[in-house]
Formats: structure tokens, C-alpha cells, sequence
């Protein structure tokens, strides 16, 4: 649906050629919901607005599908923008226009619908993102998240193709997060809309999209099926980014280089595991099958969009042989095995640099 | 029933006119005033034919505005009255006191600036390049052996500033209703045949019409000289 | 202080004189001021229609219109005026030049003001897809509304205090009055009542304007 | 059209004149008026000292000698100025009256901008704990720099434009030179050299007004 | 540090009263962490706001350090609220001011510091927050996030007694986040540095609150220690901001209700832990004496500030005496369980009702 071939921007600053992006090659299919992450300040804003031409890049294609809109003239540009939904990261709310007008705005533009069409549609996107009390109130009186919820209905009003997304959620808490995204997803699956979303919660990331570029200076330093970039991040930035939830725990990492562990040995071991593996009891059958302890320090099971998956940091303490078979049996289940003991031995040594580690 | 439209400038013109106003009325002739502060459109407007005549041109003046619009068409018709010029000063009592390098206030538009110059060349104060020229400027005098300095003004500003300069030369309305009395108050004054008689002045086309017949009549009837005299008190003098 | 020797005939109907004027050319002054300052805003720098050579040639005629003495423009434009009403005397012949010299002047605090609404709300609208006049009329101009508001009472009042200098081709009024009686003819009295009405109808545009101001500011 | 009758000298004296009184006056209008249009806003409903009464006081006193007409303003003003810098006459003596005729202008439209500021940076300001004079000096009056610029432009420009009634009072300068010789003489050549003039002064103060608000625009 | 008493804020709507805030009533102690959550709309702004009176309550006290700050004159006022940081969910910066000058903003206000001085403290905030670059740009020529770290350094100026931030991460990518969080909690630590934060993270509140409050519909429905809020809500709005990573997977408990068990019995547990316990090896030991095979099918194993805890869903499939036996060991074992049996029947009827359940 968009192709983005050599794209780049620079701005001024007092004199100096700040890059913004640099070299950003991208395809996003037609139905799919495509996220974007990066650090802060890293150009996804800047890519995000380069999409409907918000913000000319200084060089470089943007192929919607297949007419490149660079080329467009001011009328064509007019019409492929009211077919693509924005999120703004500010929210950019009509002042002057009380909630359901700013609703009712782009359904005006169209010029398509009668009156009464438009108040049927408002009244139902001021139920989608549960605003009905707040129809008559001017954006000054909202909350933040309010606010935000008046975009995002702003944004879906016009049945749109594509629907881009800067940071839609962030104001939001979880509970009305999930119900957006939930909302996204099965406008995404029922009418086929296209999806382009900027977060900074990787968990947005994880329950709705299906692929996810991570931008870092300017550049895509990485892209990929969000299964695979999170689970077996490549890139420094990704690792980073991903770790959030997972991160090694480096105190307690240190608390177990520590404490005293006899004979035995101990290894330190990152578990990932995919798809229906997830839900067999792999971990206790082996238990039961070896003298070896197994303790899980820190994990998580869950899922990324419809896979499930599992990643665990587990300590294993026994003798070499039964070590041995908890490893061989290990590897039969389908189980990614990451040997981590060299973090055990000078973990303080990297405090600083532990998300370049694997 | 006939009706005409007369320009004037408020004082005294279109008081005047309104005092013959009813008189006019029962001659069968309905006598519109617009009044204008200006001194040129009321010249333009008749010229122009918006308007049928005006009441406020001295002859001087009426001779200056011929040079400037090429083809006028005003004709004067009767002198109605005259409103003198005066040298007022509130620091001396007589013209002779007036020290070297005092500050004369005199009017900046072109119908008194000349007429001030003039009247203060009579008292020999100066001298011009040429005493008849009633559109003279500061720029035309040739001899100024006291070395006076002018500052030109608004006429109707003048007496509001009297007492910042030495001498202001004044008209005569606007120092009445600034409550100078011009035959007490003034050093020196224009005396009573001065060539600057308020004219009544209508169109080559219109200047024969009954109506304007009627006008001049009555301008000049004795009721209106008796009106002057009396509402004036000498600060405007009949001319007929 | 007499104030016996006061027309009040006179007074009135010069106060009816120059709420007319003020009234009449009000209207065409935002018909004409506000277009011209929409358009002088967008063929600005870096605005919606940045148009260089469009924006100087317009920013020109406002800045010579401004520039001419309000007197001067007065008698220049009586070709025009008479050819637009009929006549270039009186109240209806002030009004032409009145609108002809805050013309300028109220584009000037239009494009000022429409230089203030957050860029941002001009933004969301191109995203939706919004035509150059739809950016204007449901976006901008809303936006600015208070701005607006704000710079027509200004220009109201600008507007009664030209109207008093309509003397000069008959027009009358207030400050006319004022001027003859109060300035020319030393009556104090007529100078004080008509300054006072003055005074009154001023304060009275202002509170309309303050109440309407604070009526549509949303922020 | 015959130039040569052109007094240059005088020309040169009446822009210098114009330069003069459109400079100074604009000084004392600016340190007049901004701090009565910060006042204004300030006391204003809903503001930072919401004072209604002050507001309703200042209000009417700005009110009151914008609705006086500028000659009558000329006159009454005369022993004021006399008191202030000695003469009532000429190019000195019309300053006051000037700078008393525009600051209320000028205050108003410092007003109207300030109310463009954006609440937020105000509570952001106020949450530091900064004093009110801090807000005002460091975050109202930045923010509101481009504003207040344009603010400056509309005024100069309406300094010129006033300045040409000073011949009332013996004033002088382009205006007065044009109405004298231009209009009342029918000297049509230095009518339009005058008034040329003032037209390349005036686009001269817009063009500095205009890249000085786009020099501290930083939204 | 903090006393609120009885404080009510009501806004009117078009001739209708709404209701911000609710008889709030709160207590903050010196150097604490103090979290604020809730859905969107609830009322944390408000409160926040209320906190250095940019809100005046309709009714109420806002107690600080023993003195009731209502009763503050404007003086009072100005000198209190220099000692507050706070940081916006707009951020509020002065768009005429470069990044360095409005983090120098209210070090300039107090008066009390030298050019030089100030300029050393900027270097040192804006390298804390990693602007070194960006020092000189205008706020418009930022990302989102860059302002809102601008936002989080000048609040930090002036080392304030209490911090008041409103969603102070929200802008930010979960590296920056956790940067941004660790330097806070250092100067809590440090400097004793109390902070009251709103949040929508629940990763936040986790990683830096001592205890959190809970607001729904202007009440506080919930207050208390972290871990004790996080790992056992109470009230039904918790449980489901607090659900959002460890949420029931319903179509997961749909498919394991249907998948067939034979003769054995299926029991679905919550397995809760904290502390200590976290990093012992039970569960191996468990499955190492039993029949029983033990799946986790979700669950996350991690730390709440200091406090490492562990919550699984777990599926427990054996025979009778074998479930009996793993269910004593766990309770030995200092787990808390909570069987869940009921989902598994039903589970597709409580789709709507999820959080309501234990
Ligand atoms: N000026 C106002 N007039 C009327 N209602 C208001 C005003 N300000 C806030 N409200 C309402 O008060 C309630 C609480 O607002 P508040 O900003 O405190 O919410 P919040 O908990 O911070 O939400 P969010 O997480 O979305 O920022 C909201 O329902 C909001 O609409
Ligand atoms: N107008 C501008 N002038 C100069 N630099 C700019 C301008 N706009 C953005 N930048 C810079 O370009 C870079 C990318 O900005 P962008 O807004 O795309 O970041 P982002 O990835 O969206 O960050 P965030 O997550 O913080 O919103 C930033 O370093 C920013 O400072
Ligand atoms: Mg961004
Ligand atoms: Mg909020």
C-alpha cells in the first residue's frame, strides 16, 4: 500500500544540517497494522507526518498505492488525505469546536453525508471511544486522555484507509488503551484498515501489530514480524527498547553471583519459547525427570498478538551431568536456550552496557 | 417653489444664511445651507455643479482659485460683509514694544496666510516681494529688518496660543468667540474697505435664475446688515 | 457653563449621523478588510498559500493606503465616491473614504491576528484533507474569533474617531460638531456634550466587543 | 506636472519633521502603553489580578481619549504640553498630544495580544512560584514578542497618519506639507511627492515591522 | 509532608456541575514515592493541580508541612511553590526561550544563584537528561519526547523539596523511561526528594512507588502500598488498570476449557509470591515429587520496586491425591493460591466481567 523509497529530511538549525531521516526504504502492505519504535527524538514523528506529506521530505519517494504523491498537485493531495486517518501526537484539537464538532469535522469536509448521517456517526464514535458526556464540552475542559480519545475518533470518522497513529495511546491508561487498540484491531480486521503506529509501550506493539520498525538517528536500523524483532532483538537500540519488561535484573544477578553454591554448579539460562510449545508443561516434566533445580528469576509468558510465547531467565543448579540432560531436553522441546553465566561472574562490570549483551 | 444649495463655512456665512432663510420662504425659494470647515471643496463642489453655490470666497481668493482650476465657472455675485483681520498680543500694548526676534503666529491656509503677511507688511514690519499678491508665503519676503519668526497655524488655533508668542494675527470670528474684542483688544486692524468682502458666488449657467436674484436681494436687504451689526458688534462688518 | 445654548435637534441628529457612518462603513469595512486580511495572512511567509510576489504587491496597496493623511485620501477619492453613491457630500459620501482608510488597517490587525491560531489546528486540517477554504472559514476564522472580535472593536472605534474629521466634505456627526462648535466656535458646552456622547458610544462598543470576546473564547 | 517648483529643502526639513515626531512620540507611546495594555490584560477577567473595578477604570479612561477626535485632543491638550515641554507649538508641541492619542491605541492592541498567550506557559510560570513581574517580563512579554511587534507596526504607521493633523497646531512635516501646499494650494507636484514619500516610510517601517516578527517567531 | 483533607474541585458545564474531585482525603509522607493511576478523565490532574493550589478546590485543605496552604497569601504562595517542581502533561514550555533558557528559567526566578552558577546547573540537567545537543534549539524544533524532558529537567532546576510530575514519561520510549525514573529515584534517595506522580505506566508505579492511590470518577477508591495494590486489588477499577500485563487470556482459557483431559482432573491456579520465595527453585521441587504436571500458560516473574514477586497463571492437570499433594506443597511454601477453576467452565459468559473475578 506505501512504499517509501529514499527518503530523507534535513532541517536548519541556526546553520547547522540537522538529519532527521536518513535513507528510509519501507513497505507497509494493504490490511496490515505496521509499528514503529524508536527513541525519543530518533525521526518517527518526523517519518509518521513524512506519510500524507505533512512534512515535505527533502528528497526521496512516497508511493501510495502505486502513484507516487510527491508528484500530486494540491486537489489530488487533498483527496488521498481525507482517505487517511491522523492521530496526532499533540492531539491538535479545534479549539472552537466543542468535542462532537471536532468529530463531525472531517465528516463535513467530504461534502458526502447529510446532517443527520453526520449526528449518527458522531453519536456512534463518541460511544467507540466513550466520550458521550462529554459531547457538548470544548477540548479546554477535557483531561488529557480525553482529549486524546476526541483524536482518535476524529481520526476513524471518516471510514478512512489508513489510519496513522503518533503515540495514540500514550495518554491513555491501560484499561482504555486495550479498549482502543481492541477497536483498532477490528476495524483492522473487518474493513481491512491499514494501520501505521508510532508508541513508546511496547505492549501496544505486542497486542496489535504484525510487523515493527525500529528508527534510530534517522535510519531503520531494524524490521521484521514483531515475534521475531522481540523475541531476538538484533539491533542495540531494539534490545533496549525490548528489554522494558525483561530486563536482566542485575541486582539480583549479583545477589546470586553470591550466594554460596557448594559443589554444584549453577547456570544461568534465557528460555524462549514460541507458539504452542508455550502451553505444554515442558518445565515440569523435566523437573520431574532430573535432580537439578530449577528456579525461574524472572519471566514472562504471554502473547504477541495471537502467538504465545514464553521467555524465562532460570537459574539451573546441579552437577554437570544432570545439567547436561536438562539442556539435552531442553533443545528437544523446541526451547531457544541462551547460556547467560558469563553476566554471573562480573555482572558489575556491566551495569553499564547490559543492553548490548545477549 | 425653487430650491438651491448654498455651501458656506459655518461662521458667520452660514448663520447669515439661515437668517434669511425664511424670508427666502416666502419668496417661494426653499435655501439649503450645507456647511462646510473647509476652504476648498465649497469652491469645488459649485465648480463641480454637486452644489449650486457657495458663500464663504473672497475675491483675492476667488482670483487665486480661477489660476489653479483652469476652467472655473464662478461668478461673484454680491459683497455681503467683512470679517477684519486683526494683530492681537497679550505681553505688549503697542506695535512699537515689538522687540527683534519676536514670534509672530499667523494662519497656515492659503486664504489668510497671505492676507496676515500683507497686513503686516501695511504696518511696516516687513517687506514683500510684492504687496498685492494675496497668495503670499513666508518664502516671499524680501526684508525683514526685525527679524521676526513665524510659526503658521490653524486660524482657529490662534487665540488658544496668544499668549505663547508675541503677536498672533487672528480673524476676526475666531477671535470674538475666543472673547477678544478686535477694536479693544488688537494692536492693529484691517480697516474697513479691505478687499477681503465675503462674496455671495454662483455658476455662469445658474448666475441669472430667479432664485439666486432672490438670494443676493435678500443678502443685502437692510434686515441683514441691521443682523451683523447687531450679532457682531463690529467683528464682522456689513460690505454693502 | 451654559448649557441652554445647545441644539439638542442638532446633537441628535448628528449622533444619528455618525452611528450611520461608523454603522455602514463597519460592515463594509469586515466585508473587504477581511478577505483582504485572510489574503494578506496566507501569500505570507511560510503560510498556507506562500505567494512572495502576491503578498508584496497587496502588502503595498494596504501600506499606501495607510500611508495617505486621511484628509488627502478624503479628497482624492471623490471621483470614486461619487461614482459609488451618487454623491460626494454629506454623511453617504463620508463613507467610501471610511472604508477605503480602515480598510487597510483592519486587514493589518486580521493578518496580526490570524498569525497567533496554533499551527498545529492548520495542520490537522490539511491532514484530514481540507480545502484551502474550508481551512479558512471552519478552522481559522473560528479560531481567531476572539482576535477578531477584538480587532473590530478597535477598528470601530478608529472609525468613529475618522468619522469626525468628515467636516471637510460636509459630512457632520459628532466629531464634526465637536470640531465647528467646540474647536472653530469656542463653544465649550456643544465640545463637552458631544465629546461626552462620544465618550458613551465608544465605551458602549467597547463593552459589546469585551462581552463578545469573552463569549467565544474557548481556550 | 512640473517638479521643478519643488522646494526641496522644505521636503527635507518636513521628513525629518515627520521622522521626528513619528520617533519620539513612538518611543513614549511604547513606555506608555505597553505597561497600560499589560495592565489591562492583567486586571482583565479571568487574569492574573483580576481587579474589575481598576479593569473598568482603566477601561474607561483608555476609552475616553480614543473617542475624543485628535484636533479637539490637539487643543484641549494645550497647556498640558505647554506644561511638559514648554511650547504647545511645532514639532515639540505635538508630541504629547501624539503620544496621548496613540498610547490608548497602542495599549489596546497590547492588550488583545497578550490575551493570545497560551494559558499553560502562565501556569507553568505560576507553578515556579514567579512573581508577577517575572511572569510579565520573562514569559508574557517574550511569548507575546511577535505580537507585540506587529502591534508596533499598526501603530507607527498610524503615528504617520495622525502626525498629519499637526499643522494645527504649526506642526508640520509630510502630512501637514501635503494638505497645506498639496491640497489647499493645488500644488498637485508636492502633493505627490509628499505623499510618496510618506508611502516609502511607511513601507519602510512594515518591511522592518515584518522581519522583526518573523526574527523572534519561534512557534 | 502532604495533608489532604476533605477537598472537593466542581466545574460548571453549561449550567451543569460536574464533578473533578470527590472528598479526597490523602496523606504523603516526606521522601516518599507516592503514585497516582487511574482511567482517563478520573481525576488525577485535577488532583495533582490541587497539590500547589494552580487549582483552587472548591472546598477543602491542602495541608503542607503542617501549615494549610489555602490560607497562603500570594507571597506565601510564590516562595512555597519554588520549592515544587513540577512537571506538565503538556509540558508548558516557554516557546520564546531556548531549551537551555527554560531549564535556566527558574533558577533566574529565585534570584539566588550567579550567571555562573545557573549555567553549571544547566550543563549538569541538560546533560541528565541527555540534551547536551539540543540545548540551543526553540521547544517547536523538538520531538514530543525532547520536550518533555525539558519539561522533567526544569522541574528539577531548582532541587526541589517535592516533585509533582503529570505523567512525566509518557512521551518517552522505555529506555529513556527507565533513565529517567532511575535518576529520580536517586535523588529521592539522595536528597530525600519527595514525588507524587501520575501515570499511566503501570511499569512506572512498579518500578518507583512506594505506595500508589487508585481515583475513579473524582474518589480515591484504593490506596496502599505497591505491592500490596498491585498484587491483590481490591476495587474493580484497580484490577483492571493493575490486569493489563497479566491479564487472563481469554481465548487461551477458551481453548484449554475445551481441549480434552481424559480422566484426569484440570485445575487453573494463581500462583502469587513475594519476596524471598521468588528466587527458590519450589516449583521445580514441586513437579519433582509429583505425577501432576504443572503448566504455565502466563505469568510474570519481576520485581516491584524492591520487592521481587512472581504471579503464574498455571494449569495443574493429575489425578485427584496428586492435585491435593501439589496444593499443600504450595501452601507450604508460603504461594498464595487462588484457584480459578470457574473460568475454565465458563469462561466465555465472564468475557465482559474478567476484572471483577479473584
Ligand atoms: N475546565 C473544566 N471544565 C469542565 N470540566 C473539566 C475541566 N477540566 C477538567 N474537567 C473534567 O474533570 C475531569 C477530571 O479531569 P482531569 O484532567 O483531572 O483527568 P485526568 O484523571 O488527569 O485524566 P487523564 O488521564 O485523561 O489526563 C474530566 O472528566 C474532565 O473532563
Ligand atoms: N523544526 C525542526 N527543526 C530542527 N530540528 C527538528 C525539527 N523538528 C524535529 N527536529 C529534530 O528531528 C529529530 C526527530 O524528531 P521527531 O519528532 O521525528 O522525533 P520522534 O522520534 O517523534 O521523537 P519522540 O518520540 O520524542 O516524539 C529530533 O532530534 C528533533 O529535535
Ligand atoms: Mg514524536
Ligand atoms: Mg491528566
Amino acid at each position: 500500500m506505501i512504499e517509501i523509497a529514499q527518503l530523507e529530511k534535513h532541517y536548519q538549525v541556526q546553520g547547522r544540517q540537522i538529519s532527521a531521516l536518513r535513507n528510509i526504504n519501507l513497505d507497509i502492505a494493504q490490511g496490515e497494522v505496521f509499528g514503529i519504535i524508536g527513541r525519543s527524538g530518533a525521526g518517527k514523528s518526523t517519518l509518521l507526518r513524512a506519510l500524507n506529506l505533512l512534512e515535505r521530505p527533502t528528497s526521496g519517494k512516497v508511493v501510495f498505492e502505486g502513484e507516487d504523491i510527491t508528484q500530486f498537485n494540491t486537489q489530488q493531495l487533498q483527496e488521498l488525505r481525507q482517505r487517511i486517518g491522523m492521530v496526532f501526537q499533540h492531539f491538535n484539537l479545534l479549539s472552537a469546536k466543542t468535542v462532537a464538532q471536532n468529530i463531525e469535522f472531517p465528516l463535513k469536509l467530504t461534502g458526502k453525508y447529510t446532517a443527520q448521517q453526520r449526528a449518527s456517526r458522531v453519536a456512534e464514535l463518541l460511544d467507540l471511544v466513550g466520550l458521550q458526556e462529554h459531547a457538548a464540552k470544548y477540548p479546554a475542559q477535557l483531561s488529557g486522555g480525553q482529549k486524546q480519545r476526541v483524536g482518535i475518533a476524529r481520526a476513524l470518522a471518516n471510514y478512512p484507509h489508513l489510519l496513522l497513529c503518533d503515540e495514540a495511546t500514550s495518554a491513555l491508561d491501560p484499561e482504555t488503551t486495550q479498549a482502543i487498540l481492541r477497536l483498532l484491531l477490528d476495524i483492522n480486521q473487518k474493513l481491512g484498515l491499514t494501520i501505521v503506529l508510532i508508541t513508546h509501550e511496547m505492549q501496544v506493539i505486542r497486542s496489535i501489530c504484525d510487523r515493527v520498525a525500529v528508527i534510530d538517528g534517522g535510519e531503520i536500523v531494524e524490521t521484521g514480524n514483531v515475534v521475531e524483532v522481540f523475541l531476538h532483538p538484533r539491533h542495540a537500540v531494539t534490545q533496549s527498547l525490548v528489554a522494558e519488561n525483561q530486563a536482566l535484573d542485575l541486582s539480583l544477578l549479583q545477589e546470586l553471583s553470591q550466594r554460596g553454591q557448594g559443589s554444584s554448579l549453577s547456570y544461568l539460562l534465557r528460555l524462549t519459547y514460541v507458539g504452542s510449545a508455550t502451553h505444554e508443561p515442558i518445565l515440569s516434566r523435566i523437573a520431574s525427570q532430573t535432580k537439578a533445580e530449577i528456579t525461574i528469576l524472572q519471566g514472562v509468558i504471554a502473547r504477541i498478538k495471537n502467538t504465545p510465547y514464553g521467555q524465562l531467565i532460570v537459574e539451573l543448579l546441579g552437577e554437570e551431568n544432570e545439567i547436561d540432560a536438562v539442556l539435552k531436553l531442553l533443545g528437544q522441546a523446541d526451547i531457544r536456550v541462551d547460556v547467560l553465566n558469563h553476566l554471573l561472574t562480573n555482572s558489575a562490570a556491566h551495569s553499564q552496557t547490559q543492553a548490548q549483551e545477549k | 417653489q425653487e430650491t438651491i444649495t448654498i455651501a458656506a463655512n459655518p461662521v458667520p456665512h452660514a448663520e447669515i444664511l439661515e437668517f434669511v432663510k425664511p424670508q427666502l420662504a416666502k419668496q417661494g425659494v426653499t435655501l439649503k445651507i450645507k456647511v462646510f470647515t473647509d476652504y476648498i471643496q465649497p469652491g469645488v463642489q459649485v465648480n463641480e455643479k454637486h452644489l449650486d453655490g457657495n458663500y464663504y470666497l473672497t475675491q483675492p481668493y476667488l482670483n487665486e482659485f480661477k489660476k489653479s482650476h483652469k476652467n472655473d465657472l464662478q461668478v461673484p455675485l454680491v459683497k455681503v460683509h467683512v470679517e477684519p483681520f486683526a494683530g492681537y498680543s497679550t505681553k505688549y500694548k503697542k506695535l512699537s514694544d515689538l522687540p527683534n526676534g519676536a514670534t509672530i503666529a499667523i494662519p497656515n491656509d492659503p486664504a489668510n496666510s497671505g492676507r496676515a503677511l500683507i497686513l503686516l507688511a501695511k504696518q511696516g514690519l516687513l517687506k514683500l516681494k510684492d504687496i498685492n499678491n494675496i497668495s503670499a508665503t513666508k518664502k516671499d519676503i524680501v526684508e525683514n529688518p526685525k527679524n521676526l519668526k513665524f510659526k503658521e497655524l490653524e486660524a482657529a488655533t490662534l487665540p488658544r496660543i496668544l499668549g505663547q508668542v508675541d503677536l498672533a494675527l487672528i480673524n476676526t470670528n475666531y477671535a470674538i468667540e475666543a472673547k477678544l474684542n478686535p477694536l479693544k483688544d488688537s494692536l492693529f486692524i484691517e480697516d474697513a474697505n479691505s478687499p477681503y468682502a465675503n462674496l455671495l458666488v454662483a455658476r455662469e449657467d445658474n448666475k441669472n435664475s430667479p432664485a439666486f436674484k432672490k438670494l443676493a436681494a435678500a443678502l443685502n436687504s437692510p434686515e441683514v446688515k441691521k443682523f451683523i451689526q447687531e450679532r457682531y458688534k463690529g467683528a464682522v462688518v456689513p460690505a454693502f | 457653563m451654559d448649557f441652554s445654548v445647545i441644539d439638542w435637534d442638532d446633537i441628535l441628529q448628528a449622533t444619528l449621523d455618525t452611528l450611520t457612518m461608523t454603522g455602514v462603513s463597519l460592515v463594509f469595512t469586515i466585508l473587504l478588510g477581511l478577505p483582504l486580511g485572510v489574503l494578506l495572512f496566507l501569500t505570507g511567509k511560510k503560510q498556507l498559500l506562500q505567494q512572495g510576489a502576491l503578498y508584496a504587491l497587496l502588502s503595498f496597496v494596504v501600506n499606501m493606503l495607510r500611508s495617505v493623511p486621511f484628509i488627502i485620501l478624503l479628497i482624492v477619492l471623490i471621483p470614486l465616491t461619487l461614482f459609488l453613491v451618487g454623491t460626494s457630500l454629506g454623511v453617504a459620501g463620508t463613507i467610501p473614504p471610511l472604508v477605503i482608510g480602515t480598510t487597510p488597517f483592519f486587514a493589518r490587525l486580521v493578518e496580526n491576528v490570524l498569525r497567533e491560531v496554533d499551527k498545529g489546528i492548520i495542520e490537522a486540517c490539511q491532514a484530514m484533507g481540507a480545502k484551502t477554504h474550508q481551512i479558512i472559514l471552519h478552522a481559522l476564522l473560528p479560531e481567531a474569533l476572539p482576535g477578531l472580535l477584538a480587532a473590530t472593536t478597535v477598528t470601530t472605534i478608529a472609525l468613529v474617531s475618522y468619522s469626525a474629521m468628515s467636516g471637510v466634505i460636509g459630512g457632520g456627526g459628532l466629531g464634526d460638531l465637536a470640531l465647528r462648535f467646540g474647536y472653530q466656535r469656542f463653544q465649550t458646552e456643544v465640545m463637552i456634550v458631544t465629546v461626552a456622547i462620544l465618550v458613551i458610544l465608544v465605551q458602549l462598543f467597547q463593552w459589546l466587543g469585551d462581552v463578545l470576546v469573552a463569549r467565544f473564547t474557548r481556550k
